[in-house]
């Protein structure tokens, strides 16, 4: 097995690479290039939903198309974007961070991977087979199993493959975190993005499975003819709602709580300060996963749950005001006292602050039930998750991308470039949602496909398509930003940043086994530590000896292909018996790359220390 | 209750003010503008908790404009290197506290008002309506009356009327902005809510859960009339003759046409027909079908091509298209029926009562 | 590598399942499994308690679940618990033999518990007409059951894979942690089985 | 490892031992599994109040489900912090699933 990778290396054998690789980095690095792809195909979306928004009466896409629209704007931008984003960052600095050679499991790693990027694009195959699902993001039964066509059972198999993928990866990161710590870098001295990580993780390993129990069901009502959710058999719709929400309230923590460790690190990085109240945040952190497990019900104040539930939800919704505010204000006094530089990557950090602020609070003043039977299914609503979820999660994402981008390619991002992004995204975001707050009061609905002449709705919406182009703008400055960075950018040294956390301590890119010597932590911001006493490096906690790493495999493609090809045989067995064939085939790769990967042993191979001493020497 | 909801007001008047200088909306549609007791209390609370986050988000500024002002690096100053601070436990007591102490604030009268629009004490003795939804319009039903109607929902001012409220298909949600907050309506149970009119109008209703394509043309009114125009109106539809003949030789003949092709889906007089919307007192809407503007042109273009109007709606179904006549000829029928159609105003009491 | 000839007593580790890192990720990573699974389970017993009386005209539980065959399937199952226990106390003491010895009956006793499973769904569907689609309930009980008789043919099918793949080369320190994770899939499977005897057939008759 | 074979038998002795008497106790574990079975379906079939027997056929049901996690699958040995606690995570999030679907979705 050779070990020095600079080699030449032809277009095919660098493509089987990918597909093959179990290396967290690259995994990465797909995850980026999946997520990123998906964001600009649900930006397009967006704008497409803003377009036929600008005026009144708008004619410019069809009611059904409009839905169709609109469900596959959330469904991709949640699990196909800014969950893999976020897997994108937590795969290429998580084991870094903690000083870990790799992941507990790089094969599973990969499967996980793979299995996000076939269910994306089995969703999104159902444009081009006769129309995508229609139902809305959340999928409320009865109009989620009576939507003729097959969108929904594309919603239904795309979303069950790709949340698989999503919970391996999250069991992946649990345990990566639990076993595989550097010496010395106990639980308390974690880097907050590795903290939220892995709550995140664990939220993840709670909610998914109610999202897979509950598309099961719908899967079982379209396609298998029962009636866990129609009323005529005395199913009950509300069931769905339960499950859904089960999940989808914590998804939304789910994807908050890696920002919030992006912000963390960014805010420290760049203030040159500890982290203020690391503990409180921590505790923090922890608190709000747990909590959020207890307010699902919050979504559906209206379905009539009666007032001691929509009471009871309603206060414990309030409750994690509590522990976020507690991030806001530790955050805020981080920066007290810095010295405070502001790039791109602080930019977006903070940009998040008021943005969020005004989402949470306009969050909290949800919670409040009967202020909620106004607000409800209005773009009052749509205001708020995009106030959290762009100005959270996607400034999140971008922040935590300029400040990685030097680890993981080696390169700055453009400072001008990046900044004219974060202004423009910036303002135009403000602009397409502030003014929907008052839309929503106004009486503007959300998941309209049309609004009528002389309600007063006019200006604001086309204020708000004013707001959604210059984000636009905004988004093609950066992939303008990243592919002149790739050309010409200069590379950089492993450290740009004067960071605090391991992962400053090893080259940039790092090399493909990480750690030559696995780090021995002193401390919480352990490089700094190592910094201000004035060595240049971390110090060892092994001799320098072999070390082992997994072998790539190809079977994850595989077998996600093969989920893939069943999918289909379950989709269409519903016009055509014959179509069970596909299942069939499909199943049998999957179990085929099972029996596989259980009967072959794979210990994985080892790179010699000589093997090392020689990359170091060239 | 009272208390708070007297301070409340005086803060909602101001801000209303504030609200009308500034346009926030169309009246009888928008929240802003209160006309009925759900969206009053509602409002309420929303100005609560509004002013509690405006307190927030202005410390949090405060704070994070000092901050970015003063501590911002200075020319020269790179390499400086700042007190590593862990934390402070009274500052991170203080920030646990007082967001707790402002939570309180909102959550006491939540929960009052959540209860309190639940309140169902007065139920038995109220006026009760059945509201069904369907893809995509509304049907009434006056339980003890036996009135049965759709699109319009006429309500005596100042009382509080019960709505029992049911799907029969997909979920929909009934939500009329200025009168009150929405209330799903499920296909497997019955949910009730109440809705009271302060004054006089009509008011702008609107679907709020997705329902399929039409589902931002679902548009209902609810006509708030006086008690004594409602007991006329409600005489007056209770007295309803179905087949009372028009006076115009085009109306009969559309009545005709209409009991042939039409009587199969929809219902003239009080027979719970729920296939199509009630068309008893179809004289006096102010639109068809819910969003269209109300003409006799506009009500040809519906009977010939509803789906154009409003896509995926179920007339479409059973459109008037025989299979031999010519285009001419559906229109020229199609107008007769609208001829029938728009002289059907049973009551004195139309939507033009209500100011 | 030394964890691929077969051990003997002297150098077999206390945890031979822990004793190398790949082996406590395999552990630690099955436990979390293990948690996300009771979520799911959780979901369905919820939709099974909630539409549990919707039979929709059809038999309702107390019609139908006779209690003989499923004293007999609790029996079944949790012996097959107490055998794969056996299984892991001789794989503990190195004792390849026995450990595929007791496997074996884990799994006879396993096929024995599928066997009526299947003859109760076919009762059911053949003379009591209640299937998955006439009613939710029906929907309901056979997605619950069916979903936990799919995890016991899944255990099967991975502990035969187990015994067959290592029955040359004995007990090791690479398989060791595959073993003992597979019992730990197979308790769950009794644990899940010991709420749905309670929940749906005692609960469902009483 | 091998050099030191005295102390490593006795140690081994030790552990085997060790393991003898765990397994001693698994098997009562199994008989009182048992006789709650027998108990709960006993219960059933004596018709007896449902009020009175509904909630000690739960209880049995999870003292049994205690037995099989701590004792079967060890979870009462040491090393088994954090499969303690994502069980007992999992088990929170199941109950108020549950809790939901029977308290909130009557009609
Ligand atoms: C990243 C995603 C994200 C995040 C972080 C949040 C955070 C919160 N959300 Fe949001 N929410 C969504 C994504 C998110 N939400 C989505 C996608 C939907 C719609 C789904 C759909 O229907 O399609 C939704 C819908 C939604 C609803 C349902 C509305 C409806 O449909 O009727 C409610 C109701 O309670 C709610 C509440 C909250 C609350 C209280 C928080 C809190 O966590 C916010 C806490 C933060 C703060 C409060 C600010 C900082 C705190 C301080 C400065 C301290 C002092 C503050 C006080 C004392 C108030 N959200
Ligand atoms: C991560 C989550 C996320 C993100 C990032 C966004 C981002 C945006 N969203 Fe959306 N949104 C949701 C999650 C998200 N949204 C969800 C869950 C719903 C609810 C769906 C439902 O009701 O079921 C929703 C609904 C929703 C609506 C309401 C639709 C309705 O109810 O009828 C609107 C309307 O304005 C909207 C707008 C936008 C806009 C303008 C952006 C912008 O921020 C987008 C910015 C990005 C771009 C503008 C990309 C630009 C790039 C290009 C144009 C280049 C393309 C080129 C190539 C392909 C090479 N979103
Ligand atoms: C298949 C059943 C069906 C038949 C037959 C049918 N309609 Fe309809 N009609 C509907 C439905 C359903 C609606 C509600 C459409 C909506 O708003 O989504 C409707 C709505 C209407 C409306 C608007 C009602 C309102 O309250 O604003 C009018 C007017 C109307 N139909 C006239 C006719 C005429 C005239 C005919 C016969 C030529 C006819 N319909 C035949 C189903 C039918
Ligand atoms: Cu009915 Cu939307
Ligand atoms: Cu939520």
């Amino acid at each position: 097995m050779s070990s020095t990778i600079a080699q030449k290396r032809g277009f095919a054998s660098t493509l089987w690479d990918y597909l093959t690789t179990v290396d967290h980095k690259k995994i990465g690095i797909m995850y980026l290039i999946a997520g990123g792809f998906f964001f600009l195909v649900g930006g397009l979306e967006a704008m497409a939903i803003r377009w036929q928004l600008v005026r009144p009466e708008n004619d410019f896409v069809s009611a059904g198309f409009y839905n169709e629209l609109l469900t596959m704007h959330g469904t991709t931008m949640i699990f196909l974007a800014a969950m893999p984003l976020i897997f994108a960052l937590m795969n290429a600095v998580v084991p870094l961070q903690i000083g870990a050679r790799d992941v507990a499991f790089p094969f599973l790693n990969s499967l996980g991977f793979w299995l996000f990027l076939f269910g994306g694009v089995l969703l999104n195959c159902s444009w081009f087979l006769g129309g995508a699902p229609d139902a809305g993001w959340t999928a409320y039964a009865p109009l989620s199993t009576t939507s003729p066509g097959h969108g929904v059972d594309f919603y239904v198999l795309g979303l069950q493959i790709s949340g698989a993928g999503t919970l391996i990866g999250g069991i992946n990161f649990l345990v990566t975190i639990v076993n595989m710590r550097a010496p010395g870098m106990t639980y308390m001295r974690m880097p907050l993005f590795t903290w939220t990580a892995f709550v995140t993780s664990a939220l993840i390993l709670f909610a998914f499975p109610a999202l897979t129990v509950g598309l099961f069901l719908l899967m079982f009502d379209r396609m298998f003819g029962s009636g866990f959710f129609d009323a005529g058999m005395g199913g009950n719709s509300v069931i769905w709602e339960h499950l859904f929400w089960i999940f989808g309230h914590p998804e939304v923590y789910i994807l908050i709580l890696p920002a919030f460790g992006v912000f963390s690190d960014v805010f420290s990085t760049f203030s040159k300060k500890r982290l203020f109240g690391y503990t409180a945040m921590v505790f923090a952190t922890v608190l709000i996963g747990f909590l959020g497990f207890m307010v699902w019900a919050h979504h559906m104040f209206t379905v009539g749950l009666g007032p001691a539930a929509n009471s009871i939800f309603a206060v414990a919704t309030m409750a994690i005001a509590v522990p976020t505010g507690i991030k806001i204000f530790n955050w805020l006094f981080t920066l007290w006292g810095g010295n405070i530089k502001i790039n791109s990557a602080m930019l977006w950090a903070l940009g998040f602050i008021p943005s969020f602020t005004i989402g949470g609070m306009t969050g909290v003043m949800l919670a409040a039930a009967a202020a909620d039977y106004q607000f409800h299914d209005t773009y009052f609503v749509v205001a708020h998750f995009h106030y959290v979820i762009v100005g959270g999660v996607v400034f999140g994402i971008f922040s935590g991308l300029h400040y990685w981008w030097p680890k993981m390619f080696g390169k700055i991002l453009n400072e001008g470039l990046g900044k004219f992004t974060f202004w423009t995204f910036f303002i135009g975001f403000h602009l397409t949602f502030f003014i929907q707050h008052f839309l929503g009061l106004m009486g503007m609905p959300r998941r309209y496909w049309i609004y009528l002449e002389n309600q007063g709705l006019d200006t604001g919406n086309a204020v708000s398509t004013a707001g959604a182009f210059l984000m636009a703008i905004g988004t093609i400055v950066f992939l303008y930003n990243v592919i002149i960075t790739s050309v010409k950018g200069e590379k950089v040294s492993g450290d740009p940043w004067d960071g605090r956390t391991l992962e400053w301590s090893i080259p940039s890119p790092p090399p493909h086994y990480n750690f030559r010597q696995t780090p021995l932590v002193r401390g919480l911001d352990p490089l700094w530590i190592e910094k201000s006493e004035g060595r240049k490096g971390m110090t060892p906690a092994e001799p320098l000896g072999d070390i082992h790493m997994p072998n790539s495999s190809i079977l994850p493609f595989v077998m996600s292909l093969g989920l893939f090809i069943a999918s289909f045989g379950f989709i269409y067995q519903t016009s055509d018996k014959s179509w069970l064939s596909l299942v069939f085939i499909g199943m049998g790769i999957l179990l085929g790359c099972m029996f596989i990967r259980s009967v072959k042993d794979d210990h994985g191979y080892h790179i010699h220390k000589e093997d090392l001493d020689k990359e170091a020497g060239l | 209750m009272k208390g708070w909801m007297g301070k409340i007001r005086t803060l909602l008047l101001l801000s209303s003010l504030s609200l009308i200088l500034s346009g926030c909306g169309k009246e009888n549609l928008t929240a802003f503008l209160p006309k009925g007791y759900g969206a009053d209390v509602s409002l309420g609370i929303i100005i609560t908790s509004l002013v509690v986050m405006i307190f927030v988000f202005v410390v949090v500024m405060i704070i994070y404009t000092f901050v970015l002002v003063r501590y911002r690096q200075k020319k020269g100053q790179e390499d400086f290197v700042p007190k590593q601070t862990e934390g402070n436990k009274a500052l991170e007591v203080v920030w646990t506290v007082i967001p707790i102490l402002l939570l309180v604030i909102i959550a006491v009268p939540t929960i009052a008002a959540t209860y309190d629009l639940a309140d169902k004490s007065g139920q038995k003795d109220a006026l009760n309506i059945s509201v069904t939804g369907n893809q995509y319009w509304w049907h009434f039903s006056y339980d003890d009356q036996e009135i049965q109607t759709s699109q319009d929902l006429y309500i005596p001012t100042g009382k509080k009327v019960y709505l029992n409220m049911i799907s029969s298909d997909v979920l929909h949600s009934f939500w009329v902005p200025s009168i009150s907050g929405k209330m799903d309506t499920n296909p497997e149970n019955e949910n009730t809510m109440y809705i009271e009119a302060y004054e006089e109008g009509v008011y702008w209703g609107k679907c709020a859960e997705l329902c399929g394509p039409s589902h931002s043309k679902m548009d209902f009114k609810v006509v708030a009339v006086s008690q004594e125009e409602f007991d006329q109106w409600v005489s007056d539809m209770q007295n309803v003759d179905p087949e009372a003949t028009p006076e115009a030789t085009s109306a009969q003949e559309g009545q005709k046409l209409f009991e042939q092709n039409c009587l199969s889906c929809h219902a003239i007089g009080s027979s719970p027909v729920a296939v199509a919307p009630n068309l008893t007192n179809f004289g006096d809407r102010t639109k068809i079908a819910g969003v269209v503007d109300y003409s006799k042109e506009n009500l040809v273009d519906w009977i010939l091509y509803p789906e154009e109007i409003k896509p995926g709606n179920k007339m479409v179904n059973a459109p008037y298209f025989g299979e031999h006549k010519d285009m001419k000829e559906f229109e020229d029928e199609a107008e007769k029926i609208a001829d029938y159609l728009l002289q059907l105003k049973p009551s004195e009491i139309t939507p033009d009562s209500a100011q | 590598m030394s964890d691929e000839h077969t051990l003997n007593p002297e150098i077999m580790p206390e945890e031979p399942e822990k004793a190398t890192l790949e082996g406590r990720n395999k552990f630690l990573g099955f436990w979390f499994f293990l948690g996300g699974e009771t979520v799911l389970f959780a979901s369905l017993f919820g939709t099974y308690l909630a539409l549990k009386g919707s039979n929709n005209g059809g038999p309702t539980a107390d019609e139908l679940f006779g209690l003989e065959l499923v004293f007999i399937m609790t029996m079944l199952l949790l012996t097959s618990s107490l055998t794969s226990v056996y299984a892991i106390y001789h794989m503990k003491n190195n004792d390849f033999k026995k450990m595929q010895l007791w496997l074996g009956i884990t799994v006879i006793l396993g096929l024995a518990f599928l066997g009526c499973e299947l003859y109760e769904f076919t009762e059911y569907i053949l003379h009591e007409d209640f299937t998955f689609r006439s009613s939710a309930f029906g929907s309901a009980f056979y997605t619950l059951v069916g979903f936990h008789g799919g995890h016991v043919l899944f255990g099967l099918l991975w502990i035969v894979t187990l015994m067959a793949r290592n029955a040359k080369r004995g007990l090791n320190l690479y398989n060791a942690p595959k073993f003992y994770v597979a019992s730990l899939y197979w308790h769950f499977i009794d644990v899940v089985w010991v709420f749905i005897f309670t929940v749906v057939y005692l609960m469902g008759v009483i | 490892m091998a050099e030191n074979t005295n102390s490593s038998n006795s140690h081994l002795d030790y552990h085997k031992q060790k393991k003898k008497d765990e397994m001693k106790q698994q098997v009562i574990t199994f008989a009182l599994m048992i006789i709650f079975t027998i108990i709960a379906f006993g219960m059933v079939t004596s018709g007896l109040d449902k009020l009175f027997v509904v909630p000690i056929l739960l209880l049995l049901a999870v003292v049994q489900v205690g037995f099989q996690l701590y004792y079967f699958m060890h979870m009462s040995h040491k090393g088994h912090e954090l499969p303690s606690l994502m069980m007992y995570g999992g088990a929170a999030v199941a109950f108020l699933t549950v809790l939901t679907m029977v308290v909130l979705v009557w009609w």
